[in-house]
């Protein structure tokens, strides 16, 4: 579905991802683990169209995605819901939800039936949806970016660290969620430092370090491993 | 003494006509600037020669084709958003990546552009354009020019439809999504330089038409548009740069002030009361009165 | 030595940093890790002077510099990096470096309209001092090149290098080895060792765990704004605590 | 210290010696009074380059302040009967202790906040000016301002006695403001343009720091002023307008916002580039805004920022060079090759 061929990054003179290759298969639920700075959330925004690439391709479902602008990122059924959320935040929180729609704001219809499927999964928003999104709690900012993310209707998912700065419970039903959202046929890519929590759900796990991928295998494969453990506590 | 009573209550009235007339006019300019800031996070010192540029479309199309008084609005409207859209395009666009001292000189370099196109085309003399509604209203003993009840009426008009524009269309809310968090906007497929286009046509035109209406009570000079734009600006910051509200609200404070400044302190110096007040308050406040300034 | 005791710092109505007790022990390394979000650079910000704290005291040497600026805190000898430094790009990487100790200096704008000897003494004592700090962090062949032509890590240095010409007491440094590949990595390590050596009390924010763990002798770790734990590096890998907060074993109440 | 003369100094040297000769060369005295009020634009510009190009604070009240300065000899020497020179030195003072008292406002403004606070700033100035007739006799204008007296066997009253005395006054004026900006003090305010956290985490103040850039931009204003006073002898309101500000700052920014020499080459070549394009007189915005335009996205270091790029580039290539001769180090990979 979704293919990162010998991907490089640079940020200047810093090269961020470094001959990065992976994969995500339709329908699977990838997890990128990694410590803070590795290159997890480069990987998002070189696939998303925020930052040119240096070397290698993208593709999606067979289409390059080179130099395909953020917006026809979207278009073409890739939504990156980003790290730190990125919402409206003087926005109330139906407006954010519904913005996520954007490229499919013709079909009203649909875009009625996304919002209410969005209040039925959280029904914390329903209740604070006429709130700005900047007055709520992490997790509820959480919920509307993950929302306004699946307004956009993604074939694949990127959800970069989704439990950051959230209190267990709420990380927790965040983690329902995106199983949830996997299971419905929603391929899904997600960074995370939680690693057991992320390893919970996924259908295939990387490691990366220092911009490039330095282990990959199934769940419980990585779960004991050394390295795994290793990339957060440095023993 | 009735009488006297009587006389103040009508200048009394007479003073808040005419601040809200100027306040409208004030708050129209501020509009398109604050929405500008918004997208583009400098100030555009060019703003103000689109509204000179607006009041000289119109002229023109009166005094030289014989345009009625609406098709000049429309026109000069769409000439000042033209040249919005082009100052967008061809200047800021490309600074982006550029210092913000940059595009603050930029702006300046237009704005000085503007200004001397429109006194090489027209001169440096003084114009006129003729009101469309020349009558006086008298209505319970009050008169009122119905000029002025034109601006405020279409100034309300305006900006009723603005904030409907903004707060129920996708494409309002595109700008605004995108002055709140450019990133994220791009991220749901908000295409970034049409939002840029869109919002700088929309403050050209607003200050057009705020031009053209203001016009017949003021005269038109290249120079029109300085004191116009600077106190625009004092409102921006007092009302919040970036807001929508703050720039009406802003608007019709500074109007009122004026009014009643010029009243009953001095003609002479009601240019400078929105300038003390800014000082003021700054002084004692400078993150501004809404807190949005230092960041 | 530098001490922050029930450090607290609300913004609005968001509590960023709650009740923080540390200690810096001198001549020591010391870091502050947690998870994105956690508040590393407001404790920071919060130490230096950048911001004012809420509650709590920040003491230096046992004295109370709670609330002193920035500017303040950097002449009493504490100095910090930031994870960006902007260089003053068409200068040399030495001329740069002759402002890092302009605090130690007093000349005025009238001895410098006069030229008078004190200044000229002074601008000789800051090139010294710039050319010291170029050889402790191992600059010295590229002084003369121009700021904007060096690699990141040789910012890095620079940055480091910046600091040390405050003659600081202590140093905090932000992502020190943020965005250098690792083979770098280990030759900043290696100057962070040299600056402890040389006297300077280092703390430092960072996420390449594996490098504070080998370089550190003393870890604060920080989740959601609050100090969940302190120790040695040993102690801290084993804090269960510790390995939640980074790993989830049982936070997220996860099937193993 | 070193035996040869730096490029700065060899530069100033010949612009310094052809501007002495230059009415020698010329004695047409049209084309001094250009010059001359070349120099009064070069040494106003010279304090606004200070403020905005090496503290990064775009001080848009600058003509404001060049206002005061004029008018403070205007009004001291018509109205009071004060003599020149003692007005001429006090314009200075004057618009410096008036650049404090707006500094100490307005400084605490950040960025755009700042240029847009003393844009209004100006524009009080200016209304100040217009609207205050008993002062300064508003929109009529002072007018029968004495040209400066001679000192000594010096004269100043002929074009050519004013040629050399704005000269002189701009030497000085470039003097010390390459004693300012080569000292410690200057490298401040660099520091200050660069990034305020980082300045002030090395222990600067930035608040005093700009404050003293604003100060002594505004005293160069005021000398500037009072030269123009009493070149001109007649003032009006309208040298206090923000598109004289606009001037200056092109001078600085065709030039070299923050390069010593770059305020004077603007100035004297635009000036030049006015008088070449007499017929637009009015207009010459019409052209000078595009090329404003052009050269803030094309070619923003300006005239002398190019050419000290380019030295600057050659010296560190040269020292370079003479390191790798004096102490090569075996199996030292070039640095840099990474880009």
């Amino acid at each position: 579905m979704l293919t990162l061929d010998e991907v490089c990054l640079d940020y200047g003179a810093f090269r961020a991802l470094d001959r990065l290759s992976l994969a995500a298969a339709e329908g699977a639920l990838v997890v990128l683990l990694g410590a803070n700075g590795a290159g997890k959330s480069s990987i998002f925004r070189a696939v998303s169209g925020l930052h040119r690439l240096a070397a290698g391709r993208i593709s999606l479902g067979g289409r390059d995605l080179a130099g395909v602008s953020p917006a026809g990122v979207v278009r073409a059924g890739l939504v990156h819901c980003p790290e730190g959320r990125m919402l409206f935040p003087a926005m109330t929180v139906e407006k954010n939800v519904r913005l996520g729609a954007y490229v499919h704001r013709r079909d009203r219809a649909g875009v009625k039936r996304g919002l209410d499927e969005v209040m039925a999964m959280f029904p914390v928003l329903a209740e604070k949806r006429h709130q700005p999104a900047g007055s709520l709690s992490g997790g509820q900012q959480q919920m509307v970016a993950l929302g306004r993310a699946l307004m956009g209707r993604p074939k694949v998912l990127l959800l970069d660290e989704p439990s950051l700065g959230l209190a267990p419970l709420v990380v927790r039903q965040m983690f329902d969620a995106v199983a949830a959202v996997n299971r419905r046929g929603t391929t899904v890519l997600l960074a995370e430092q939680n690693a057991h929590a992320a390893l919970g759900i996924a259908s295939h796990a990387y490691v990366v370090e220092g911009g490039r991928i330095v282990l990959d295998g199934p769940p419980d494969a990585l779960r004991n491993d050394d390295r795994v453990r290793r990339a957060y506590l440095g023993g | 003494m009735r009488a006297a009573a009587r006389g103040r209550d009508v200048l009394f009235f007479q003073q808040v006509l005419n601040g809200l007339t100027i306040g409208c006019v004030y708050a129209l300019v501020a509009l398109g600037l604050t929405l500008v800031y918004g997208i583009l996070r400098i100030p555009n010192f060019a703003h103000g020669a689109l509204y000179t540029v607006g009041a000289y479309a119109a002229f023109a199309l009166i005094g030289r084709l014989g345009a009625n008084f609406w098709l000049a609005l429309a026109g000069a409207a769409a000439v000042s958003a033209g040249l919005a859209v082009l100052s967008e395009r061809l200047v800021f666009a490309r600074l982006r990546a550029a210092p913000p001292l940059h595009d603050m000189i930029a702006a300046i370099a237009l704005l000085l552009f503007f200004e001397a196109g429109v006194q090489a085309v027209f001169g440096a003399g003084f114009f006129r354009i003729a009101p469309l509604f020349p009558q006086i209203l008298r209505f319970a003993g009050l008169t009122a020019p119905a000029q002025r009840i034109l601006i405020v009426g279409a100034a309300f008009a305006l900006m009723a439809g603005l904030h409907l524009f903004l707060d129920r269309t996708w494409t309002g809310a595109t700008i605004v999504a995108s002055a709140q968090n450019r990133t994220g906007a791009a991220l749901v497929g908000i295409d970034a330089d049409r939002v840029s286009m869109l919002t700088f046509a929309i403050s050209g035109a607003l200050a057009a038409v705020a031009a053209v209406l203001f016009a017949p009570i003021a005269l038109l000079s290249p120079a029109m548009g300085e004191l116009v734009i600077t106190k625009a600006f004092v409102i921006i910051i007092l009302g919040g740069m970036g807001s929508v509200a703050g720039a009406i609200a802003g608007g019709l404070v500074i109007g009122f002030a004026e009014s009643f400044g010029a009243f009953y302190v001095s003609t002479d110096f009601k240019d400078i009361i929105a300038f003390g007040l800014l000082t003021l308050i700054l002084s004692v406040r400078p993150q501004g009165l809404f807190g949005r300034i230092a960041r | 030595m530098l001490e922050v005791r029930g450090l607290t710092k609300r913004f609005g109505g968001l509590v960023a940093m709650r009740g923080v007790d540390a200690a810096f022990p001198p001549g020591k390394i010391s870091a502050v890790i947690g998870p994105n979000g956690a508040g590393k650079t407001t404790f920071f910000n919060l130490v230096s002077g950048t911001y004012a704290p809420t509650a709590g005291r920040v003491l230096l040497g046992g004295r109370d510099v709670t609330g002193l600026r920035a500017d303040a805190m950097a002449r009493l000898g504490v100095a910090r990096t930031f994870q960006a430094t902007a260089l003053f790009d068409g200068a040399s990487v030495r001329d740069n470096l002759i402002i890092g100790h302009r605090l130690r200096t007093r000349a005025t704008l009238w001895d410098a309209l006069v030229g008078s000897r004190r200044l000229a003494a002074e601008e000789r004592a800051c090139r010294d001092k710039a050319e010291a700090v170029l050889d402790l962090v191992g600059l010295s062949r590229i002084g003369h090149r121009l700021a904007g032509g060096i690699t990141q890590e040789e910012r890095k240095r620079v940055a480091f290098a910046l600091a040390l010409a405050t003659e600081p007491r202590i140093l905090l440094a932000d992502e020190p080895a943020g965005g250098v590949n690792p083979g770098e990595t280990a030759g900043l390590a290696e100057l962070m060792r040299r600056i402890v050596a040389s006297g300077v009390t280092l703390c430092l924010i960072e996420h390449k765990m594996d490098m504070v763990m080998r370089l550190a002798d003393h870890v604060v770790v920080l989740d959601h704004g609050e100090r969940i734990a302190a120790g040695t590096p040993a102690e801290i890998r084993a804090d269960p605590r510790v390995i939640e907060s980074y790993l989830g074993v049982d936070a997220a109440g996860m099937p193993p | 210290m070193s035996a040869r003369p730096s490029p700065f100094a060899l530069a100033s040297f010949a612009l310094l010696a052809s501007a002495a000769l230059f009415p020698v060369l010329t004695p047409n005295p049209y084309y001094l009074g250009v010059m001359a009020l070349a120099f009064v634009g070069a040494l106003s510009a010279l304090g606004l380059n200070l403020v905005a190009g090496y503290a990064g604070q775009l001080n848009l009240a600058h003509a404001g302040f060049v206002a005061i300065g004029a008018y403070t000899v205007g009004i001291l020497t018509v109205d009071h009967g004060v003599p020149f020179w003692i007005a001429f030195a006090l314009a200075g003072v004057v618009s410096a202790a008036a650049g404090a008292a707006v500094g100490l406002v307005s400084l605490r403004l950040r960025g755009d906040t700042f240029a847009i606070f003393t844009l209004c700033v100006g524009f009080i100035l200016y209304l100040g000016i217009e609207k205050w007739d008993g002062l300064t006799r508003g929109v009529v204008g002072l007018m029968d301002i004495p040209a400066p007296p001679g000192i000594g066997p010096v004269s100043f009253a002929t074009d050519r006695g004013q040629y050399y005395l704005a000269l002189g006054v701009l030497a000085v004026g470039v003097w010390l403001m390459r004693r300012i900006t080569a000292s410690l003090v200057g490298r401040s305010f660099l520091a200050i343009r660069n990034g305020e956290a980082l300045a002030q985490a090395l222990g600067l103040n930035p608040m005093r720091t700009k404050l003293t850039a604003f100060v002594i931009s505004t005293f160069y204003a005021g000398i500037a002023g009072a030269l123009y006073a009493g070149q001109v002898r007649f003032l009006g309101p309208d040298i206090a307008r923000e598109t004289r500000t606009f001037d200056a700052l092109i001078f600085a920014v065709v030039g070299g916002m923050g390069t010593l020499l770059g305020p004077v080459v603007g100035a004297v070549g635009m000036s030049w580039a006015i008088q070449a394009l007499q017929g637009l007189q009015d207009y010459r915005m019409v052209v000078f805004g595009p090329l404003l335009v052009l050269c803030i996205m094309f070619f923003p270091a300006g005239i002398v920022g190019a050419l000290e790029a380019r030295f600057a580039r050659r010296r560190a290539a040269l020292a370079e060079k003479r390191l790798a001769e004096a102490a090569p180090v075996p199996g030292a990979a070039p640095r840099g090759s990474h880009a």
